[in-house]
């Protein structure tokens, strides 16, 4: 468990803190996503409200990186700093050493609340189109990626549905569905399996980490559920107390493929879990 | 279950129906002249509207309900688009407009008189210039109201300002825009019936008036009447190209209800 | 309809109060000298003036006892007793001098007027058949009486565009050529001219010839329970009425005040006249005219006591 | 700071603007003495202030309307709470509710002239006809959108039917019932000038018919201007109102803090 | 592990069952509340929807007694029989042996929709006092039990609050201090830590643990979370497959008091956890 939230020229620290990793995990020499001193303030003058004051982390191409922390610690604003829709206060981010100023096109976010994230008027189907529109792909192309992306989600047959037709979890899937079907390079995921059954959580876990195999995504995760970061990611972003900072970059060494039954059940697991969550309780 | 529909069926036919036989009987001898008998209402009414004035009056004052109607709809909406998406705009129409809103419609008529005349083209502008700022003021709030979530959504996935604009805007607005259309046609409606009241000897509103002003209480009672079925047949027609298009905004409020 | 008020019940003072309606004509003159000059107040009264949007509307008010008198003219009352409302004439409130008809200079004796543009092609009444002329509202005085100077000059009413306009549209709408005629009261006939119109005809006058025309209506249950005031708002009425006729200087300077006009406008045109007596014959002729050109199926069967105190 | 004094510096240009525009085109006497110049109309408005006749007619007309409200909402809520509560008195009503909902007023105006006369009774009448409807119809929705779960919580509870009524229903309509009250109130407003200027009632409606059909153009310009503030008067007034009643609604609640 | 699922005449069966039960658990010689072959069809003739089709489960007085199962099964529909909220339309539900016809006074629920169930017209305290009115308390009375509520979920600062003031945990908190004020000796509450955040899910479930033992209540709740109901329950039922049936009763026989930290990290939580856990995974 090494902490990785201290580096203060990100290329350079990156070799570093490659050299003392061990794991033999899917990586890449530069850093994907680069996290440095990273400030969020809403509002200005009196009513000014720093939510984010110094946040460090970086995330390696191909990795999944899950970030738990207290609600309303800030986690929401962190992503959206990352997918350009807000403008850091101070400190940058980066993806691939370029510093991100408005939504990058490599990058794709499945948003916190999915069902506001969904255009009600539109099918499932049409969901998954919108954004490809600009993209001018052929009818051909644009027929597979929805359909690839419908499938890889389990929801083939509900092309023709609207997502209000849907239950949440199956609403959530179209999110994802339209992520995947943009084929990303970085995924970035807010919450997103909160408030779906335990199965549908299962499946859509195992999903993502098919996802990150068989496109090499690189993934970040926000959630609150401490299981589920452990089982998901390779590292686990603590963060704590307001504002944000991080309290631990947790190494998660559990063995792939991850199984929900066998890897849940492993004594290691249980380790790790009740590390993030001791971080968690103790009063920051 | 199956019971009780019936029953309500049975209940929202048959209280209506009661009604109107309670009429024809209660008035079937009224010699009192502003209360005629619904049968004597019922024949003026066939011989005033189906055949006499059918052209001249009816189809004259639907006309112009309905060019004012379509021209408020569109001017409305466009120029709300343009006030909600331009800063600048918005700010320096907003007293204004909310100003003019305040105005009854009804009292711009005589100024419409006095500047363009009593043809048509008052009764068109009036319905049109009256029946404007519901669709405006709606299409604005709509816009404005469209959530930061999906306006995210559209920016992460990089759409086009246009896409914005046609894709996601308008469509997320359309149901506060049709609330301001459903305004607009009752404003249009009694804009028309005002202008022919106060401008013309044509239209159904003209008539109307003018049976009361010369005390032919049964013509007047067929043109409130004919008035009463024409708001009642447009509301309807309006409601079913409101189902046509927002059917996906009804389903999932019906759905929302319901869980 | 509404009930009745109740009957007439006078105040502490011994004074009843009568709601009269009128429609703010130079010829309320006649019922403003009676307030002014303290002739109700003779009478046990006191009268409270309001303003009717029109005759219609008042005899609604009235016979509903909303009002206790309104101002209408014979033909809207007309066609209100052709649908059976109940009302009986109360007093006249303006007409013509018996012989009127004849006189040289109709223009001096009637208050209405139809005019047309100095250049215009229209030299006759028949010349209206095809043209848009406006009236004040339809069916109405000025439409029956145009209505009657067209066909008796033998042209077709019914192929004249009759169009509805309140007289300063009116006016507007004949100098701009948007009306090819129009039919006016006093002031606006005399307005008119001012702006360079043509008088055409008098039809007023023409129809009616002589006798009452404006009268004082009051709805038939107010008759019966206010008959007592009613009949001391005859007498002060035809008192006033006698005074203004024969101080028309004093009148006109009212109507001016009346009718927002200036007294030089009022002065050039007609100068009223407040008969002092209904006469049925007078009614009758206007109700045998109306059902000559149309507007009536039959002659109304006026009840013998249509006239109050009669 | 800054940011905030510029959409009023702008919205000051607006109607500075649309003044100087009208100005123009009047003095070009594009329409003829029909389009009296600004200046004419607010000297003319300034002598209209000035007289008491006006403001009794301004009063009356405010009295007309707000009498007519109170009694359409009094007697709207209740119908409306009626109608929702028992479906079958819902069926009944249905289709006369459905079909008398789009007719405005102005429809029956004639008849109502008719009968009642040009008087104050007509307005009101007129009034409480436009009011009602809107006012049953949206307190049926408001009846009907109760939340289950907030009906079932309270019958969970052991709280009788007519406590339910009062303290869960009525409060959950309250927002419907704001809406309606919110269209609701400008229309009284504009009934009862309508009432006055067509029907020959009491109040402004009649002072604006006045002033048409004397030609006297700067007043009727100068009368229709009272209206549009008067009218600003009443939307503010009633979205005060709403504000202070439904302060707790999702559209009024202050930005909380998640 | 016994499997509590199958009494048909509750009250006599009861007894053989306890005879089976060594733990020493508070428990009555009655059974609290009774569900026997219960079944529940929403809808008739051609629409109708068996939702539950034939579900027997008891629970002892000052049990605490967990029901986890996929989304939609009919676990809210359950506990709306329950409540008296809808009528069974087979078998029955009990309390003490009464059949349940209308709401039991003696019982309180907690809604699964939290934010739906408090009225976002009344402040805090007014939510609680709500359905205290037709009790006739005195105003004393009245006071001592609502800021007893508050103060036993940690409220008492927000009394004066508008529930939509309050963030997601609050609310809930509220919802479960107006069941406290109300004194019932039943409680019963639906998904009542979905979507809060971890920590404050960590102390709604202790403050469940504390309730139960400060009042000696009798405690029904439904999750979806597997961790939660283990940590949780005296027993778990667990639910599968539409019609919703009854899968399995654990027994969970875990050491009290229990704690957040080292009773998850128990060998034999672990154990529980995944034999609900293969209960849910597998195939119905
Ligand atoms: N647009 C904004 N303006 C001002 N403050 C904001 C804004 N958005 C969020 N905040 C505040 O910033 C803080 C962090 O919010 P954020 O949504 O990022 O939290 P979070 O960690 O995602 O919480 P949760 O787990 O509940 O989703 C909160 O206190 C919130 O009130
Ligand atoms: N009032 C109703 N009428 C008809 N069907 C209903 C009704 N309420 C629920 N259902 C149906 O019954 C089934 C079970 O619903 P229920 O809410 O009990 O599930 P649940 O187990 O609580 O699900 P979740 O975990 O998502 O809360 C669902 O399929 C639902 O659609
Ligand atoms: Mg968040
Ligand atoms: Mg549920």
């Amino acid at each position: 468990m090494s902490n990785r939230a201290a580096p203060t020229l990100p290329t350079r620290n990156r070799k570093s803190t490659m050299a003392q990793q061990p794991e033999t995990r899917v990586s890449a020499s530069t850093p994907r996503l680069d996290v440095a001193h990273l400030a969020k303030t809403y509002g200005s003058g009196g009513n000014a409200r720093t939510v984010i004051e110094d946040l460090t982390f970086t995330v390696d191409a191909g990795e999944v990186v899950c970030i738990v922390g207290p609600s309303g610690v800030g986690k929401t604003t962190l992503l959206k700093c990352l997918a350009g829709l807000q403008p850091a206060t101070s400190g940058r981010a980066a993806i691939d050493g370029r510093t991100i100023s408005g939504p990058p096109p490599e990058m794709a976010l499945v948003f916190q609340d999915y069902n506001r994230s969904l255009m009600p008027w539109l099918t499932v189907r049409k969901n998954l189109v919108l954004p490809l529109r600009h993209l001018k792909l052929s009818a051909a192309e644009l027929k597979e990626r929805c359909e690839g992306a419908l499938a890889a989600v389990g929801l083939s047959h509900a092309d023709n549905q609207y997502p209000w037709q849907l239950s949440g979890g199956m609403q959530q899937r179209v999110a994802i569905a339209r992520a995947l079907a943009y084929r990303p390079e970085i995924l970035i995921m807010d919450e997103p399996f909160a408030s779906v059954d335990a199965q549908t959580r299962f499946d859509l876990e195992d999903l993502c980490l098919k996802i990150r195999r068989d496109f090499n995504m690189t993934i970040l995760v926000v959630t609150h559920d401490i299981d589920e970061a452990v089982y998901l990611a390779d590292r686990v972003v603590v963060l704590g107390s307001r504002p944000a900072r991080v309290l631990k970059v947790v190494d998660v060494d559990l063995p792939a493929p991850r199984d929900q039954i066998t890897t849940r059940s492993l004594p290691e697991f249980a380790r790790q879990r009740t590390e993030v969550l001791s971080l968690i309780k103790r009063p920051a | 279950m199956r019971n009780i529909t019936m029953r309500n069926w049975v209940i929202g036919v048959a209280a209506p129906v009661l009604l109107l036989v309670a009429w024809w009987f209660l008035s079937a001898d009224s010699t009192d002249p502003f209360f005629p008998p619904l049968q004597t209402i019922l024949v003026r009414f066939q011989e005033l509207w189906l055949f006499e004035h059918f052209q001249s009056d009816v189809l004259l004052s639907l006309g112009n309900l309905f060019f004012g109607f379509v021209i408020a709809a569109g001017a409305g909406i466009v120029l709300g688009f343009i006030t909600a998406l331009v800063a600048p705009v918005r700010w320096m129409l907003d007293l204004l407009i909310h100003f003019l809103r305040g105005i009854p419609p009804v009292a711009l008529v005589p100024i419409f008189i006095s500047l363009i005349g009593f043809g048509t083209q008052m009764r068109v502008t009036s319905i049109a210039l009256a029946a404007l700022f519901p669709t405006m003021i709606a299409t604005v709030d709509g816009i404005r109201s469209v959530s930061n979530d999906l306006m995210d959504v559209s920016r992460v996935y990089r759409l086009t300002r246009k896409e914005r604009v046609l894709k996601v805007l308008l469509p997320a607005a359309t149901p506060q825009i049709f609330s301001g259309l459903q305004v607009s046609l009752q404003v249009a409606f009694i804009v028309m019936i005002a202008s022919e009241m106060l401008g013309s000897s044509q239209g159904i509103g003209a008539m109307t008036l003018l049976a009361q002003q010369s005390f032919m209480t049964a013509d007047m009672w067929a043109g409130i009447l004919l008035l009463g079925v024409i708001g009642f047949l447009v509301n309807i027609l309006f409601s079913l190209l409101r189902r046509k298009v927002l059917s996906w905004y009804i389903g999932s409020r019906r759905l929302a209800r319901a869980s | 309809g509404g009930g009745s008020g109740p009957a007439a019940v006078p105040a502490a003072d011994g004074t009843t109060t009568l709601k009269v309606g009128t429609i703010g004509i130079g010829s309320d003159a006649g019922i403003r000298l009676a307030a002014d000059k303290g002739y109700f107040k003779e009478q046990g009264l006191n009268v409270e003036i309001s303003v009717i949007a029109n005759p219609p509307a008042g005899i609604a008010a009235a016979q509903s006892g909303q009002i206790d008198l309104t101002y209408t003219p014979s033909i809207p009352l007309l066609n209100a007793l052709s649908q059976n409302v109940p009302l009986k004439i109360v007093a006249a409130a303006d007409g013509y001098k018996d012989g009127a008809g004849t006189s040289s200079d109709l223009n001096r004796v009637d208050d209405t007027g139809l005019l047309v543009r100095k250049d215009s092609s229209i030299t006759r009444p028949k010349d209206l058949e095809g043209k848009n002329v406006s009236v004040p509202a339809r069916k109405a005085q000025l439409e029956v009486t145009v209505s009657k100077l067209v066909k008796d000059d033998g042209g077709d009413p019914a192929k004249v565009n009759w169009m509805v306009l309140d007289p300063s549209s009116a006016l507007q709408s004949l100098n701009s050529g948007r009306v090819d005629a129009a039919s006016l009261v006093a002031p606006f006939t005399s307005k008119a001219v001012s702006e360079g119109n043509h008088l055409l005809a008098s039809p007023g006058v023409e129809f009616f010839e002589q006798g009452a025309i404006g009268l004082w209506v009051s709805g038939a249950n107010t008759a019966k329970s206010k008959e007592k005031a009613l009949a001391g708002f005859k007498a002060a009425i035809y008192k006033a009425n006698a005074y203004a006729n024969g101080h028309i200087d004093e009148a006109q300077q009212l109507s001016a005040e009346i009718t927002k006009t200036p007294l030089d406008v009022v002065k050039s045109g007609a100068v009223n006249y407040w008969p002092d007596e209904v006469r049925v014959e007078d009614i009758e002729r206007a109700n045998n005219n109306l059902a000559d050109l149309g507007f009536l199926n039959a002659p109304v069967k006026l009840p013998a006591d249509i006239v109050f105190g009669k | 700071m800054k940011a905030s004094v510029r959409p009023h510096a702008f919205s000051i240009m607006g109607v500075a603007g649309a003044l100087v525009i009208w100005q123009v085109l009047a003095e070009a006497k594009v329409a003829g003495n029909a389009l009296p110049p600004a200046t004419t109309v607010f000297a003319t408005l300034t002598t209209i202030l000035g007289t008491g006749t006006f403001w009794s007619s301004l009063g009356v007309t405010i009295g007309i309307a707000l009498l007519a409200l109170a009694l359409s909402a009094a007697t709207g809520v209740a119908i409306g709470l009626l109608v929702g509560s028992f479906e079958s008195v819902k069926y009944a009503t249905l289709a006369v509710l459905e079909f008398l909902k789009p007719v405005p007023p102005i429809v029956i105006l004639p008849l109502a002239v008719l009968v009642l006369g040009p008087t104050a009774e007509m307005s009101l009448f007129l009034v409480v006809f436009g009011c009602l409807l809107p006012i049953v119809m949206q307190t049926v929705d408001g009846v009907q959108g109760t939340d289950p779960v907030a009906r079932d919580t309270a019958r969970s509870y052991g709280m009788g039917e007519g406590e339910i009524l009062a303290r869960v229903v009525l409060p959950s309509a309250m927002p419907y019932i704001g809406t309606a009250m919110r269209v609701a109130a400008p229309a009284a407003l504009v009934v009862t000038v309508v009432a006055g200027l067509l029907g020959g009632g009491p109040g402004l409606g009649q002072n604006i018919y006045q002033a048409q059909a004397a030609g006297d153009y700067a007043g009727l310009y100068g009368l229709v201007i009272v209206l549009g503030v008067l009218g600003l008067l009443f939307q503010g007034a009633t979205r005060l109102a709403e504000r202070r009643v439904l302060h707790w609604h999702e559209s009024y609640r202050e930005a909380v803090p998640r």
